[in-house]
């Protein structure tokens, strides 16, 4: 096969298929075309993409979801869903042969050995019935011929490499029983056990907090360096692309748009697809604040305390009881946006639920523009509720698949006495101030992308013109430059109407972005707080001072254009 | 997972919180008989033809059925506490010995049932979902599905006609060779031979069940991201089906396997009547026709101990196959 | 979406079959006094004539036409499976989402009581009910109901314990909506499926256990029931085989097309299943 | 009750000695050994047979337990445990002569104190029939170990009609002496002196009996083994017997319609007879106290309008004989029975019945009916159902609509015989031994007793009827016994409160290779000492 023919969508020619150096190809991919089913929205989940990985290199394959890019990871492995997604053409060549024409049998003597892979959610990639140390076994035992204790030892000598302590607990453990950087530490060791030449990792971080996911892209990029390995390093993060790559691909739509060397496509792209989505994403650098301390406090939070009581059902491994908040202070000022930033599993969520009681907190109370909510029963909170809305995480599950759009935007004015016509109008309203048709009005949720079901939904929480939106990582589902777009329409919104927002993220690029104060919280308790430039400035607490360190490519500045 | 400590208390845990349950079955099944019109009394009056009124007044104190329901009813419970079943005064014998006759043959019907419809109904649905859309999938799967929809006691009906009276294979009913008095081997042997056909019966509808389940479930688990991990591997798809998706699959298979054991012994009901099994889903009904209540509530009472057990010897199960699950 | 649902059943052959099976049997079975008028246990000729004679399938012990048994005996099977479903499904359904939804107390209560109905061997169960209450219509309806809602309840009390935590019923929370109407109307909506599928199947579950009760001679003696029929055609297995196995095939078939209809619905509402 | 009346009289002196009944070995070559398998349905309860008059108890337990007498198919007693007895002239004095050397299964001796204990300790205190039995006898007095005089208040000649080791078991005191005999622990261990030794008993399967060495028939009997069988499912019982593994089944355990592809097969023997101390008569009892039915006429026409022969025919597939009245036509020989009676099945019945139902005031309505009713059903079976089904149907005909009701057993003898609570009901009642004993229950005004099962249900009763039943039951003279029961028939079948359908003709299902099997009036509750296999 010669060179590609030009790309079917004619934005631009199809960019060079070498990496630019003149190395002989560890795997090289030609002008692959990978088909979709009928009923897909596109026609091919891969068109005509070329691409080169060289011994000893990482290559971060970089797009939005849909873009193709994993399907370009498992084309290569032979593990596409057949039939309905299937190869149509193209080769891939390792170490010269075409694993596109290689037998069954052949595949499975180069999967694992030759060719492995890690994959984002080591929980589900694990089977959840067999111990880490059979799983990793298996792998030996399948591909070698080696007596139980070479086995073992090689297994242990490469637990310790990937840093993990206390092997042998990992290695009887099953894979529920260990955090999720063990796991994927352990998903690591097996793929590396017989030195593969490649490794190929599909999104290995994004399931990861921040700090975890520095710590495997160091160890990823150390194992590499040290084992000559080639990576192919499939992310929708630039951030972790600035970290890890030595050269990037940017694919959109199944097409191969943009290839070079890190420091050519991060800082200076050529195709605009890619310059949009680096412009998408937010700089570390905070804003500042936009308002003064002398506005009055809308919000204050004393002693909030939430413990989750638990072995309630039979089957449930957690400990007894689980502190998720403790007795949190917090104050917010109106026209104030206070991000309250921290990992999973640091209580940023259960503290909002319990603000907003989702979640009846043990000890605390709220007061919200001088009532104080928490001596409320639930019925008596009710006609309160509309002063503080939430704007939610998930854009599928945040709204009610039954309802159709004005429905949705409305039915909060009509719960708290709004005449229907009244409300059905002000809904249509409210989609043009968060810019959707009109004609979007009538349709249902599923008939809308995620970033306008976000939009929706803003749409639902302004409608009851509340004193106080918080907002839970709204936009963490979304691709980074739908996100762009949402987290400016949430900042335009919130100028223009005055609001109060509270504001949940793990990701303290958005934080930089959109608070004016950031709270950070870890194991259930605020350990900083203060301005957002002050924070990120000069990092009071040790652990903020981790986070910032860990975010990724903070050495980064995205280039603005 | 390990028989441990750990799972020593839960056991005991278990089995205490399913007293309750158990008594809360005694007694509401004790009131609602007393809803029941006439008694043991009439029946055996009815049963000899007729008998004066003294007779059966005689009967009745006889019976305790004189007493108010409640003393009645802290009577029966005092002594089910102290695991007296009472006395079957019809059958004229302690109902501890009468239920323990049928005990045997209650558990050969049901141990055989669920061995069979779990083995089958794996192994069947193993072989429909390695070979998904083929023949074999679609001749597996639509027996499943008519077998799900047979009414039990007509299958029953339809196999003696086939098998005993027209072919002679097997036997028509009951659960040995009476005239023979086999002993040892022999014994066993013709044992088997009897238990086929109701087992047959009572397993079919379950049988297809897990069929249908297991194939679902394999179909299901073989979407799960392990899988592609272990082709990612370079496992063979058999060894991905043995090794890993198999395992996964059977759990809910076993899950459901301990509702069934609740629904086998009502289920038994037919089957034994028309099976002539000599077990406990028959005298429960020929109890409740006699207004044997002593007998009835006892036969209930052994019975929801069997369900506690085996749904206990379930999850056991269930713990030694899923890691996840742990007894805390 | 009801649209689309409906493409995709009936391209669902099985299901299509199954439906139209169905519908037939519904005619038959309400047209039974036009086609068949008068009494099903009235004599119309000899006993014992063998089926395609002349009476479509046979006669029975008393000379009773089987067709006309089987048609009116479909109204009984049907309308017994229809309503004790609609009574264990709005039971099931109410006390499963108060559970669900509260949790707290009302699902310990709950739990229980559906805990007690797995331990108990719910047939024999049912049998005691009916033989308590005297054999009829509203006594077997009554029982098959007693022992069908709790797995229904159990089925709601999960689907609303899942779908509470969604995040569209939070913000309905957030909003301020009373609980009835998060419940009826937010939540409810969104879990019907699972329960009209369940609700299908228990139908065929329902004419099943009818049977066996009319089986065991515990059916309305003023209804002509299939499980009446075979019952009453056992004595004759050997001699007219017709007398017990055209009402079996008759609710096998009904049976079936019910959980191939059921199913058919499963597979319409969840079409991400099929894309597999 | 009826005998207050004394008649001095001495029907019965002594009667044959016991060699002229032991000797009918010479008849045949009997032959030893075998097992016989006898299918009983359904299970018996319990096998005290002291206790329950249960039907199916005494076909296992007349193998174990021996009576004072046996029976011939003329009813007339035999000696058995009794080797003779005399009635004194003024009938209150019965005295027995026991046979000696005769020993319970554990070896015990027999003797007239196991008489005396279960006369007066156990039949006449806690048997259904007992008590009625020997309500007369005072004391049972044992002079020696080999004679046994009851002393009775009054004379009570159908007391020995009832000494048959079905009806009256001879108990052995030294084991059913201790402890209490309600709930005795050899309730179902039974322990006699009869030709089979109980081995055991499986629930829901069989009883086991094997051959008793030392029984005192010498060479007798023939058997090795005798298995009960119980089997819940019809169609099996027949299938058993088809095929040779079961080989005798009497009451109806097998279907009706079964029975004449059974006597087809050439090793198949089906008889009648063994029913003759029994005579079940199939019937429909009227509430006669529950509008419309307290008017006769509506009676008579329900009476008219009943198809006996269809139900012969098509429900008990020919195993009956046309009822006319209450006495059983099983009477015929001892001259009890008339057929002077109103015939109700008349070509013209239907005819009949619409023009009483006219002559009532019920006339027809606009679609047709007259009036509505519930017709309940014996729960005894399919057949009864069956039966309910077709009257059911007859009944449409002449305008009455009826529901029907099936409950179990309990609740419609309670509706029947304690509430009253009913129209009509199908029914199934034994003639007996005599009217006195089967057929007055029905009829006498004192029987009208509220929670008693099995007696007067329909409430009817006339003066006139009662005295002749009350004559009759103290008539030594059987022609004049004879007029005085043709009187009561005439007047039973004109008031109508029964239904009298027909007379279940029982068939007895029995493998040609056994042979003497059935050889008394009470046919499979006799002992089997004489039955024996021929190879």
């Amino acid at each position: 096969m010669s060179t590609p023919p030009a790309a079917a969508n004619g934005r631009g020619g199809p960019p060079a298929a070498t990496n630019g150096v003149d190395e002989p190809a560890l795997l090289a991919v030609q002008g692959l075309n990978v088909a979709l089913p009928a009923w897909a929205d596109r026609e091919r989940a891969v068109s005509d993409l070329s691409i080169q990985l060289l011994p000893n290199q990482i290559v971060c394959v970089v797009g939005e979801s849909g873009s193709g890019k994993s399907v370009l990871a498992r084309a290569i492995m032979g593990l596409l869903p057949a039939p309905h997604v299937h190869v149509t053409g193209g080769r891939v060549l390792f170490d010269g042969e075409d694993l596109l024409q290689a037998t069954p049998g052949r595949m499975r003597a180069v999967r694992g050995a030759r060719i492995a892979m890690i994959f984002q959610e080591p929980m589900t990639a694990l089977n959840p019935l067999m111990t880490i140390g059979w799983q990793i076994e298996e792998m030996v035992e399948i591909h070698l011929v080696l007596g139980a204790r070479e086995r073992r030892a090689r297994i242990l000598a490469l637990l310790e490499e990937v840093r993990l302590a206390d092997p042998e607990r990992i290695l009887r453990a099953y894979p529920h029983e260990i955090s999720g950087g063990q796991r994927q530490r352990a998903m690591i060791a097996m793929a590396l056990i017989l030195e593969p030449a490649i490794l190929i990792a599909d999104e290995p971080t994004t399931a990861l907090d921040v700090t975890t996911q520095a710590q495997i892209l160091a160890l990823i990029k150390e194992l590499q360096r040290k084992h000559q390995t080639g990576v192919l390093f499939i992310t929708h993060d630039f951030g972790v692309v600035a970290e890890i790559a030595d050269h990037v691909a940017v694919m959109r739509h199944g097409v191969l748009v943009e290839i070079g060397t890190a420091a050519q496509v991060l800082n200076a792209p050529q195709h605009e697809y890619t310059r949009s989505l680096i412009a998408a994403v937010p700089a570390l650098a905070p804003r500042a604040k936009r308002v003064t301390d002398a506005a009055p406090v809308v919000l204050e939070v004393r002693g909030m305390t939430k413990t989750f009581a638990s072995g309630a059902g039979w089957f449930s491994r957690a400990r007894r009881s689980v502190p998720a908040v403790k007795a949190v202070e917090l104050a917010l000022r109106r026209g104030h946006t206070l991000g309250l930033v921290g990992e999973s599993g640091s209580g940023k969520s259960t503290l909002a639920r319990c603000i907003i009681r989702l979640i009846e907190p043990d000890a605390g109370s709220v007061r919200l523009a001088g009532i104080d909510l928490s001596a409320l029963t639930r019925r008596e909170l009710r006609p309160h509720r509309k002063h503080i809305q939430m704007v939610f995480q998930d854009p599928f599950g945040s709204l009610n698949p039954r309802m159709t759009v004005v429905q949705l935007i409305a039915q909060g004015p009509i719960t708290h006495g709004v005449a229907v016509p009244e409300a059905l109008a002000r809904a249509r309203e409210l989609l043009q101030l968060v810019r959707l048709d009109p004609a979007a009005a009538d349709r249902f949720p599923h008939e809308f992308s995620g970033g306008q079901r976000q939009r929706i939904g803003i749409a639902r929480a302004l409608a009851l013109k509340p004193l106080l939106l918080v907002a839970d990582e709204p936009v963490s589902a979304l691709d980074v430059s739908v996100q762009a777009q949402v987290l400016q329409l949430l900042a335009d919104i919130r100028d223009r109407l005055e609001l109060t927002m509270l504001f949940i993220t793990h990701d303290l690029r958005v934080a930089a972005q959109v608070c004016d104060e950031i709270a950070v919280m870890r194991q259930g308790e605020i350990v900083e707080t203060g301005p957002t430039a002050a924070v990120f400035a000069d990092p009071q607490h040790p652990y903020t001072r981790e986070l910032l360190a860990a975010v990724p490519g903070r050495n980064w500045v995205p280039p603005r254009f | 997972m390990a028989l441990g400590p750990k799972t020593a208390v839960y056991i005991v845990r278990r089995l205490a919180q399913a007293v309750p349950v158990v008594i809360g079955i005694v007694v509401l099944n004790f009131l609602l008989l007393q809803l029941a019109p006439g008694d043991a009394a009439t029946v055996l009056a009815g049963e000899a033809g007729g008998a004066p009124p003294e007779y059966v007044a005689q009967l009745r104190e006889r019976f305790g059925l004189d007493r108010p329901t409640h003393v009645q009813l802290l009577l029966y419970l005092k002594n089910v506490l102290s695991l007296d079943l009472g006395y079957s005064f019809r059958n004229s014998m302690p109902v501890s010995t009468l239920i323990l006759g049928r005990l045997g043959p209650t558990l050969l019907l049901m141990g055989a049932t669920l061995l069979a419809s779990v083995l089958c109904g794996v192994l069947l649905g193993l072989l429909a979902a390695t070979a998904v859309n083929t023949w074999r999938d679609r001749v597996i799967s639509v027996a499943a599905v008519i077998a799900y929809a047979t009414p039990l006691f007509w299958i029953g009906l339809m196999l003696i006609l086939l098998f005993s009276i027209k072919l002679e294979w097997l036997p028509t009913t009951g659960m040995e060779d009476v005239v023979a008095f086999n002993e040892g081997w022999d014994r066993v042997l013709d044992i088997a031979r009897h238990l086929v056909l109701p087992t047959v019966t009572l397993s079919l509808f379950y049988m297809a069940l897990y069929t249908r389940m297991m194939r679902a479930a394999m179909l299901d688990q073989r979407g799960m991201d392990y899988v592609v991990t272990a082709r990612s591997k370079g496992l063979s798809e058999r060894l991905i089906t043995y090794r890993h998706v198999l395992r996964n699959a059977v759990l809910p298979v076993v899950t459901m396997a301990g509702v069934q054991v609740g629904s086998l012994l009502g289920g038994s009901v037919v089957v034994e009547s028309v099976f002539a099994w000599p077990g406990l889903g028959q005298l429960a009904f020929q109890s409740l026709f006699a207004r044997d209540f002593n007998l009835l509530l006892g036969i209930f009472f052994l019975s929801a101990c069997l369900v506690v057990l085996v749904n206990l010897a379930v999850d056991l199960v269930y713990l030694a196959l899923d890691p996840r699950i742990n007894v805390d | 979406m009801p649209q689309s649902f409906w493409r995709r059943f009936i391209r669902n052959r099985p299901a299509a079959v199954g439906l139209a099976f169905l519908v037939f049997v519904v005619v038959v079975s309400l047209g039974a006094p036009l086609f068949f008028a008068g009494d099903p246990f009235g004599i119309v000729g000899k006993p014992f004539l063998p089926p395609f004679g002349a009476y479509l399938f046979g006669t029975d012990s008393l000379g009773r036409d089987i067709a006309a048994g089987i048609a009116h005996g479909g109204r009984t099977s049907l309308m017994v499976g229809l309503v004790a479903t609609i009574v264990a499904v709005s039971v099931g359904t109410l006390l499963g989402a108060f559970a669900g939804f509260y949790r707290g107390w009302i699902d310990d209560v709950l739990m229980r009581f559906t805990e007690f109905f797995q331990t108990i061997p719910t047939f024999l169960f049912a049998i005691v009910l009916v033989a308590i209450m005297s054999p009829s219509r509203a006594s077997i309806v009554l029982a098959i109901a007693v022992i069908s809602w709790p797995p229904i309840a159990r089925l709601v009390r999960g689907q609303f314990m899942a779908t509470r935590e969604r995040e569209f019923v939070q913000a309905a929370i957030c909003l301020g909506m009373t609980d009835a109407a998060i419940i009826f109307r937010q939540i409810l909506p969104n879990v019907l499926s699972p329960i009209i599928v369940a609700g299908s199947l228990m139908v065929a579950t329902a004419i099943l256990i009818e049977a066996a009760l009319a089986f065991l001679g515990l059916g309305d003696p003023n209804a002509m029931s299939w499980g009446f029929m075979i019952g009453a055609g056992r004595s004759f297995l050997r001699d007219a085989w017709w007398l017990c196995a055209i009402p079996g095939i008759a609710i096998l078939l009904t049976v079936l097309s019910i959980n191939l209809v059921g199913e058919g619905v499963n597979d319409a509402l969840n079409p991400r299943l099929r894309t597999l | 009750m009826s005998a207050s009346t004394i008649l001095n009289r001495s029907l019965f002196t002594a009667l044959l000695a016991a060699a002229l009944c032991a000797a009918p070995q010479f008849a045949l070559a009997q032959k030893r050994g075998g097992t016989l398998v006898q299918i009983t349905q359904p299970e018996p309860p319990t096998l005290a047979s002291y206790l329950s008059t249960s039907g199916p108890i005494g076909q296992v337990t007349a193998k174990i337990y021996d009576g004072l007498f046996e029976y011939g198919f003329d009813t007339k007693p035999l000696p058995s445990l009794a080797e003779s007895w005399t009635v004194a002239p003024d009938g209150k004095t019965v005295t027995f002569k026991l046979r000696s050397g005769v020993k319970f299964h554990d070896g015990k001796p027999f003797s007239s104190a196991d008489v005396q204990f279960t006369i007066m300790e156990v039949l006449k205190k806690v048997h259904p029939r007992g008590s009625n039995t020997f309500k007369e006898v005072t004391t049972v007095e044992t002079p020696d170990p080999q004679t046994a005089i009851f002393r009775l208040a009054n004379p009570a000649p159908y007391m020995l009609a009832a000494l048959s080791g079905y009806e009256s078991p001879m108990l052995p005191k030294h084991i059913f002496g201790n402890g209490d005999i309600r709930s005795h622990e050899f309730a179902n261990k039974p322990v006699g002196t009869g030709p089979f030794k109980f081995v055991e008993w499986r629930r829901g399967e069989l009883v086991r009996l094997d051959r008793n060495p030392d029984y005192w028939r010498p060479g007798q009997p023939y058997l090795d083994r005798i298995v009960v069988r119980f089997i819940p499912d019809s169609a099996t019982r027949t299938a058993l017997l088809e095929k040779g593994d079961a080989h005798v089944a009497g009451f109806g355990a097998v279907p009706y319609n079964d029975v004449k592809r059974l006597a087809a097969l050439p090793s198949i023997e089906v008889t009648t007879k063994g029913y003759e101390m029994i005579s079940p008569v199939v019937e429909i009892t009227i509430n006669t106290k529950k509008p419309p039915f307290d008017n006769v006429k509506v009676r008579q026409a329900v009476s008219y309008a009943v198809n006996r022969k269809f139900a012969i025919d098509n429900v008990w597939f020919g195993n009956g004989r046309l009822a006319t009245g209450a006495i059983s036509s099983n009477f015929k020989a001892s001259g009890l029975y008339s057929a002077d009676v109103r015939n109700y099945s008349v070509p013209n019945a239907i005819e009949m019945a619409n023009k009483l139902l006219d002559e009532a005031g019920f006339p027809r309505k606009a679609d047709g009916t007259r009036f509505e009713i519930i017709h309940d059903i014996t729960p005894y079976g399919e057949e009864w159902q069956r039966f309910g089904e077709s009257v059911q149907q007859q009944l449409v005909q002449v305008g009455i609509k009826a529901t029907l009701r099936y409950e179990d057993v309990p609740t419609w003898l309670k509706r029947t015989y304690t509430d009253y609570d009913y129209f009509m009901t199908s029914n199934f009642l034994y003639n007996l031994a005599d009217p006195v004993l089967g057929v007055h229950r029905s009829f006498h005004s004192a029987l009208i007793k509220q929670g008693t099962v099995f007696v007067n249900g329909s409430r009817w009763s006339s003066p006139q009827a009662d005295d002749l039943m009350n004559k009759a039951s103290l008539e030594p003279d059987a022609a004049k016994r004879g007029t005085l029961y043709a009187e009561l028939q005439k007047i039973t079948v004109e008031a109508a409160p029964i239904v009298w359908v027909h007379e279940l003709l029982f068939p007895t299902i029995l493998n040609k290779r056994y042979k003497d099997v059935i050889v008394s009036p009470i046919g499979i509750y006799g002992a089997y000492n004489r039955a024996w296999l021929d190879r």
